[in-house]
């Protein structure tokens, strides 16, 4: 056993773990806590040490995005959704032992899949030299807006449009048809 | 073409057909339901341009070909409707020659009359906008079809004549009476048609594969498809034909399409039973359009029809018999339109006939069946127009409660007179120089027993034709009715009268000179005069009428009671529609039909039943597993991945 | 990329380039971890402690200013003119009784104010106050203000769900309301004063601001911009005349409702060092942060601005907003909750739309003043 | 063998997440909790897009783009996701979606 104690990459080796640790914790109550609200702010962890993992990878950029709306808009329309459905006093009910074995099988007979071709799988890894770019968000940006090959100014596109279609959906689909006849009362 | 090119008829020659077309649209879906007097003007006055214009072309063709010279056959216009190989396309487009300028004239000029005659005698009836439609409607589609450069086109129109036919004769569709009268013409034709189209494919194909294989014949142009007259009346055509053995078949197929239009035995049947229409219509149907569809269709397709023989003799037969057959029966009816009706199958017996006797080389026969045709429109709708006038005066059709309607209805009487001369082949009149020379092509060409029932049949026809006559306008009146009878107005009384002079005179034109087939127009007068015996027999048959039915009436009770039996017979016209019931009821229906519909309501729908049980039945096992449940299909879905991942791997690596 | 972790805390002399670590303090730091976690925890320390100072003298400027509004005195026992009654009520605080509900969400209760309190420090950390003082520059400072100052909002509906009070629920949900609606108008005037810096950094942003402040350079649409971004920030702070979630004559106290003691004041000193956190932003963005006031090209007056130092114009730009919003809070009648909607998606949600596209038409034909 | 993080350790660390999300997915009776463990899903997917960019396509960034068209995915299904329980718990007052189960065959 070879434990090389570079410090630099010993800190990045503490902050991985502890992170991965944490995210990991969080992840299982996000899917076991009975009461809701714990879990949304366990998805609140879960999402934080997401936007670490980036930053670890260089990507701080990404990880802004990822603080930004997922935790900023998200988890908060999750939490508004917990609060429109349930209320505090709601525990909910642990699920059939059936459906608890089936989920289990399931899950694990994924992780053992994707674990096992992981393994089996010689990625290729680029080299050592290669660099990236100095600001991820001066590159994105360029990126996204590249209409020439390789851009990804359609997919930018597409993506606005569902954006907006999604917004609209959701404006009609909650509306309280009730209400539709009513003025200008918000 | 050249001759024409400056010609505006014959530059817009499309407008012909077009114009009543038009009408038709605009008629029905925008006046019609606005004002129903402009529509009969509008429709009126679209068929007598029409009739303007086509006499124009008449006229501009035969200057540019004048009488004797030959006629070729002209494409006015044309455009590809369906192209499915080089050889194999149908064209829609105006075939001038003077087959069709003969039939576009008729066609036309008779029924502009009739739309005239019916703003008058239509008057006041309901729907009477949407019978100048579907007077529209079937003018155009007779127009369509006498134009028509191929024979697929002439299916087409064909069968667009059965529909407007089909909506004129049921055009009163409360009466039950007219209902079953236009499904019996509309059926009984559908099913000859059926045999027509089969003809018309197995020559397309021949045809189509004659082409394929030796490329188009040497005069015609390259793009000529197997549809097109022009190629299916060359000769070539026929001789190959003939040596598969096909032309024969193919031939009588298309001349039991042509039988079912024509109303030849025995398929005859629908004919008087289509009288139920307005007495216009009758005019039309009769006179000038449906009935002579088949007509012109043998005379169309004449070159491989002589080429057969067989099929042509075939023809002349059952025209022959068809003649005399209606003749007899004509000869005892008391509905004065019935005896129209059934000398008009008559008169159609003498045409085909005469097609029948005709051939290749003795081409007399093919002029005066169609000189015939031409006389005959005018005459017979005369006739009509005329009967219905009286219909329209007295309110019967029964001859038995008319009688002395000479001196209420002068016009009519004295128009009604010259078309029964005419019809009774009573010189000068038309019907003399047609009939005569349709009873000289069968003398020349040595069909005595086709003459001698030509010669018969002009006995008979003046019988009866003056029997209703003389029945009708002479004598005393019968009912009530007659008594109250008066002239008919004016929009009914013109085209009686320009009909009239147009029957008296139209046997003077030289018309072996202007519609012929082939190198020679072929007129085999001289030797012996066969106008004498034809005219004697015509004459004998007006005499024994006026014998009979003149001054009182009981000399025909005598007669009819003294043939008794045979009487009976012929009355109730030799039960063909009976055995019709009889065959279809009792034998096909009960041994065919029957057997049939019962394989497919159990072994086709029970099929099909099963399937569908099947499908419920599986449905209702399978949505077990819809547990309604988005968890449990979600399960479903990944373990279907994980397991197409596995699959994937254990089988690519 | 983890020199945010520890910090840059910078202890030179005032310059007007932004001052990084010296590379032999970098390089210590990187060598040895456990100097650098040292570091990390001195950074914390100090921002602790400024945090406390700085809440309390907010505390008391706030009631200051409210009574000389109102033409009265406010406190004035405690110290000379009242000075120590914010000590004192700190104190008060934190002697009181902490309260749980008995049927509340323990753990939920006891975790919300601390997530209110790590998100403005969080944001605190950030905020350049002069060259030589701002303990971490990243090079995506704008997007990690507006994405940390959403944990603040987290922790008020954990708050307002985990006290099982109607009020604290209702004020909640108006808070959580309120502060997605406005983040978005946030979002976008932050965005405008992006595209004129072409940099997310905010030393970079207070740099560009050398030839002018963008409230100015950028003609109407930097005002606009700045307008758009007072208003909604005062909107998301929650203060008057926003103050819905925590309306007093509807909801007795909102979110807060249940909280007493250390856990209320944390709510209490979240909020003023938000409203620092916003104003320093505002002052930053718009009022070129610690840059002295210049005019591009006029190098003699500028020489002359810069005798004052950094640090006194940002406190003094700050501290001016800081005025404004205090100044709006008594001057303005509570919204009702449909008006605080309608204002947001009606009028400055648009607003800020086209000031955008105003802004990126600006940059791209570089219209500005001074455009060098 | 080092501890320190390298492709594998990533791979396996997003994976774990991912299994999570699947179980969560699979046995969460209220709604939002189905769309919590979506959201887990969703982020770990976003996460692998940007290991693999960070050590199989250094100089490029399509892995990051990647990974912001995920997020954004994630906004848009979330504001559905909301809109369409406040209705099913509108008219059935319940979100548990082992009771909404009227499409049962």
């Amino acid at each position: 056993m070879d434990i090389t104690l570079n410090p630099a990459d010993l800190t990045h080796t503490i902050a991985f773990y502890t992170l991965a640790l944490t995210s990991i914790v969080a992840a299982l109550i996000v899917v076991t806590a009975k009461r809701i609200f714990r879990a949304a702010v366990a998805l609140a962890v879960v999402l934080i040490c997401g936007a670490g993992f980036y930053i670890l990878l260089n990507y701080d950029f990404i990880a802004g995005v990822q603080l930004l709306v997922y935790v900023g808009g998200i988890v908060i329309l999750i939490v508004f959704a917990v609060m429109l459905t349930s209320s505090l006093e709601s525990i909910e009910e642990p699920p059939s032992l059936g459906r608890k074995a089936l989920g289990l099988f399931s899950s694990l007979a994924f992780l053992a899949t994707a674990v096992i071709a992981f393994s089996e799988t010689k990625f290729p890894l680029s080299s050592i030299s290669a660099e990236q770019p100095k600001d991820v968000a001066k590159a994105v940006g360029r990126k996204l807006l590249d209409y020439g090959a390789g851009g990804y100014v359609l997919p930018f596109e597409v993506i606005s449009l569902l954006l907006l279609a999604s917004v609209i959906g959701a404006i009609v689909v909650a509306r309280n048809p009730k209400r539709k006849n009513e003025g200008s009362a918000t | 073409m050249n001759e024409l090119a400056n010609s505006f008829a014959f530059n817009n020659a499309w407008l012909i057909p077009a114009l009543p077309f038009f009408s038709f649209l605009v008629v029905g879906l925008f006046i019609r339901p606005v004002s129903d007097k402009l529509a009969g003007i509008v429709a009126t006055l679209s068929v007598a341009t029409a009739a303007f214009l086509s006499i124009w072309l008449a006229f501009d063709y035969f200057s540019a070909f004048p009488a004797g010279a030959e006629h070729p056959g002209l494409i006015s216009w044309s455009f590809e409707w369906l192209r499915y190989e080089e050889h194999l396309a149908v064209n829609v487009g105006v075939l001038v020659d003077s087959l069709s300028i003969l039939l576009m004239v008729v066609v036309t000029f008779v029924s502009s009359l009739v739309h005239l005659y019916s703003i008058g005698y239509m008057k006041g009836e309901d729907g009477y906008g949407r019978y100048f439609t579907y007077l529209n409607l079937f003018t155009f589609s007779m127009l369509g079809l006498v134009v028509a450069p191929n024979i697929l086109q002439t299916y087409v129109f064909w069968e667009l004549v059965g529909v407007s036919s089909f909506l004129l004769i049921g055009f009163y569709y409360t009466k039950p009476s007219a209902v079953s009268a236009s499904k019996k013409a509309f059926i009984v034709t559908r099913f000859a048609d059926l045999f027509f189209l089969i003809g018309v494919l197995l020559i397309a194909v021949v045809g189509y594969n004659a082409m394929s294989m030796f490329g188009a014949p040497g005069s015609l142009p390259d793009n000529v498809s197997a549809f097109d007259f022009s190629y299916l009346t060359s000769s070539g055509v026929s001789i190959m034909m003939n040596n598969l053995g096909l032309l024969t078949p193919a031939m009588i197929l298309i001349f039991i399409g042509a039988a079912g239009k024509s109303a030849l035995f025995p398929l005859h049947i629908w004919l008087p039973d289509a009288m139920e229409g307005p007495t216009p219509v009758s005019a039309l149907i009769h006179a000038a359009t449906m009935v002579v569809a088949g007509v012109y269709l043998v005379a169309r397709l004449f070159m491989p029809f002589a080429a057969s023989g067989t099929a042509l003799l075939v023809a002349g037969y059952v025209g022959a018999f068809t003649c005399l057959f209606a003749a007899v029966i004509a000869c005892t009816q008391d509905d004065i339109k019935r005896v129209l009706a059934y000398s008009t199958l008559s008169q159609i017996g003498y045409m085909i006939f005469a097609l029948g006797v005709a051939s290749a080389t003795e081409t007399l026969g093919y002029t005066a069946s169609l000189f015939h045709l031409f006389t005959h429109a005018f005459f017979k709708a005369l006739l009509f127009l005329g009967a219905g006038a009286v219909i329209h005066a007295v309110h019967t059709n029964n001859i038995w409660n008319m009688g002395g309607l000479a001196k209420k209805m002068p016009i009519t009487n004295i128009t009604f007179l010259i078309a029964t001369l005419a019809i009774s082949g009573v010189w000068p009149f038309a019907g003399f120089f047609s009939k005569d020379e349709i009873i000289a092509s069968a003398f020349g060409t040595h069909h005595y027993v086709i003459f001698a029932v030509g010669l018969l049949v002009a006995g008979i026809t003046a019988f009866y034709m003056f029997r209703i006559y003389i029945v009708t306008f002479l004598g005393k009146a019968r009912s009530e009715a007659v008594n109250k009878a008066h002239e008919a107005p004016m929009t009914m009384t013109i085209p009686l009268i320009i009909l009239a002079a147009l029957s008296a005179v139209a046997g003077f034109v030289h018309f072996g000179d202007f519609v012929s087939v082939g190198a020679e127009s072929g007129h085999a007068e001289g030797g012996f005069p066969i106008w004498i015996p034809a005219l004697l027999s015509g004459l004998s048959g007006i005499a024994i009428a006026w014998f009979i039915y003149a001054g009182n009436s009981e000399r025909s009770k005598a007669l009819t009671e003294r043939l008794g039996a045979i009487y009976r017979v012929i009355y109730a016209k030799f039960y063909i529609d009976e055995i019709y019931l009889f065959v279809t009821h009792k034998i096909i229906f009960r041994f065919i039909s029957a057997p049939i519909a019962w394989f497919d309501k159990r072994i086709v729908d029970g099929g099909v039943d099963l399937t569908g049980w099947m499908t419920r039945r599986g449905g209702a096992v399978f949505s077990r597993l819809q547990t309604g449940q988005a968890q449990t299909y979600t399960t479903w879905m990944v373990n279907g991945v994980i397991a197409v991942a596995v699959l994937i791997w254990i089988f690519v690596s | 990329m983890l020199d945010f972790l520890f910090g840059q805390l910078v202890a030179t002399h005032a310059t007007f380039d932004v001052v990084t670590l010296s590379d032999r303090t970098t390089q210590a730091l990187a060598e040895d971890p456990w100097l650098a976690a040292g570091y990390a925890l001195l950074g914390l320390a100090g921002v602790g402690g400024f945090l406390s100072l700085l809440g309390m003298a907010l505390i008391y400027v706030e009631r200051k200013v409210a009574a000389h509004f109102q033409c009265r005195l406010g406190p004035m026992r405690v110290g000379w003119h009242g000075m120590l009654q914010s000590v004192a009520d700190a104190i008060k605080l934190l002697l009181k009784e902490d309260i749980i509900p008995d049927r509340a969400d323990r753990v939920l209760f006891l975790i919300a104010p601390v997530f209110s309190i790590i998100a403005t420090t969080l944001g605190l950390i950030l905020i350049p106050m002069s060259p030589s003082l701002q303990v971490v520059d990243l090079n995506i400072g704008v997007i990690f203000i507006s994405a940390v100052s959403s944990f603040g909002v987290l922790g008020i509906l954990l708050a307002g769900w985990s006290s099982n009070n109607k009020w604290s629920l209702l004020g909640a949900m108006r808070a959580g309301a309120q502060f997605i609606s406005y983040e978005i108008s946030v979002t976008l005037s932050l965005l405008v004063v992006t595209l004129f810096a072409g940099s997310l950094q905010l030393s970079e942003i207070v740099q560009s601001q050398q030839d002018g402040w963008w409230i100015w350079r950028g003609h109407i649409v930097g005002l606009v911009a700045f307008f758009v971004f007072l208003i909604a920030s005062t909107a998301e702070l929650n203060r008057p005349p926003f103050d819905l979630p925590e309306a007093e004559s509807e909801l007795t106290g909102g979110f807060h409702t249940e909280y007493s003691g250390l856990r209320f004041s944390f709510f209490f000193l979240a909020e003023f060092i938000n409203m620092f956190i916003a104003s320093a932003l505002a002052a930053t963005l718009f009022l070129g942060g610690w840059m002295p006031f210049h005019i591009g090209g006029l190098h003699t007056f500028n020489g002359l601005m810069d005798l004052i130092p950094p640090g006194l114009w940002f406190a003094g730009k700050t501290t001016f907003i800081i005025f404004l919003i205090m100044w709006v809070r008594w001057t303005f009648p509570r919204l009702r909750v449909d008006q605080l909607m309608r204002l947001e998606w009606k009028f400055l949600l648009p607003v800020g739309f086209i000031n955008l596209f105003a802004a990126a038409t600006l940059v791209i034909t570089k219209l500005y003043f001074f455009p060098w | 063998m080092s501890f320190s993080p390298e492709l594998h350790h990533w791979l396996i660390l997003s994976t774990i997440l991912f299994s999570i999300g699947i179980y969560g997915v699979l046995t969460r009776r209220n709604a939002v909790g189905v769309l919590m463990s979506v959201e887990l899903l969703l982020n770990s997917a976003a996460m692998n897009f940007l290991i693999f960019n960070h050590y199989a396509s250094k100089p490029f960034i399509d892995g990051a783009i990647m990974a912001l068209f995920i997020i954004a995915v994630a906004a848009a299904e979330a504001v559905i996701a909301m809109a369409l329980f406040v209705a099913i718990f509108r008219s059935r007052k319940t979100v548990d979606v082992t009771q909404i189960n009227t499409l049962k065959g």
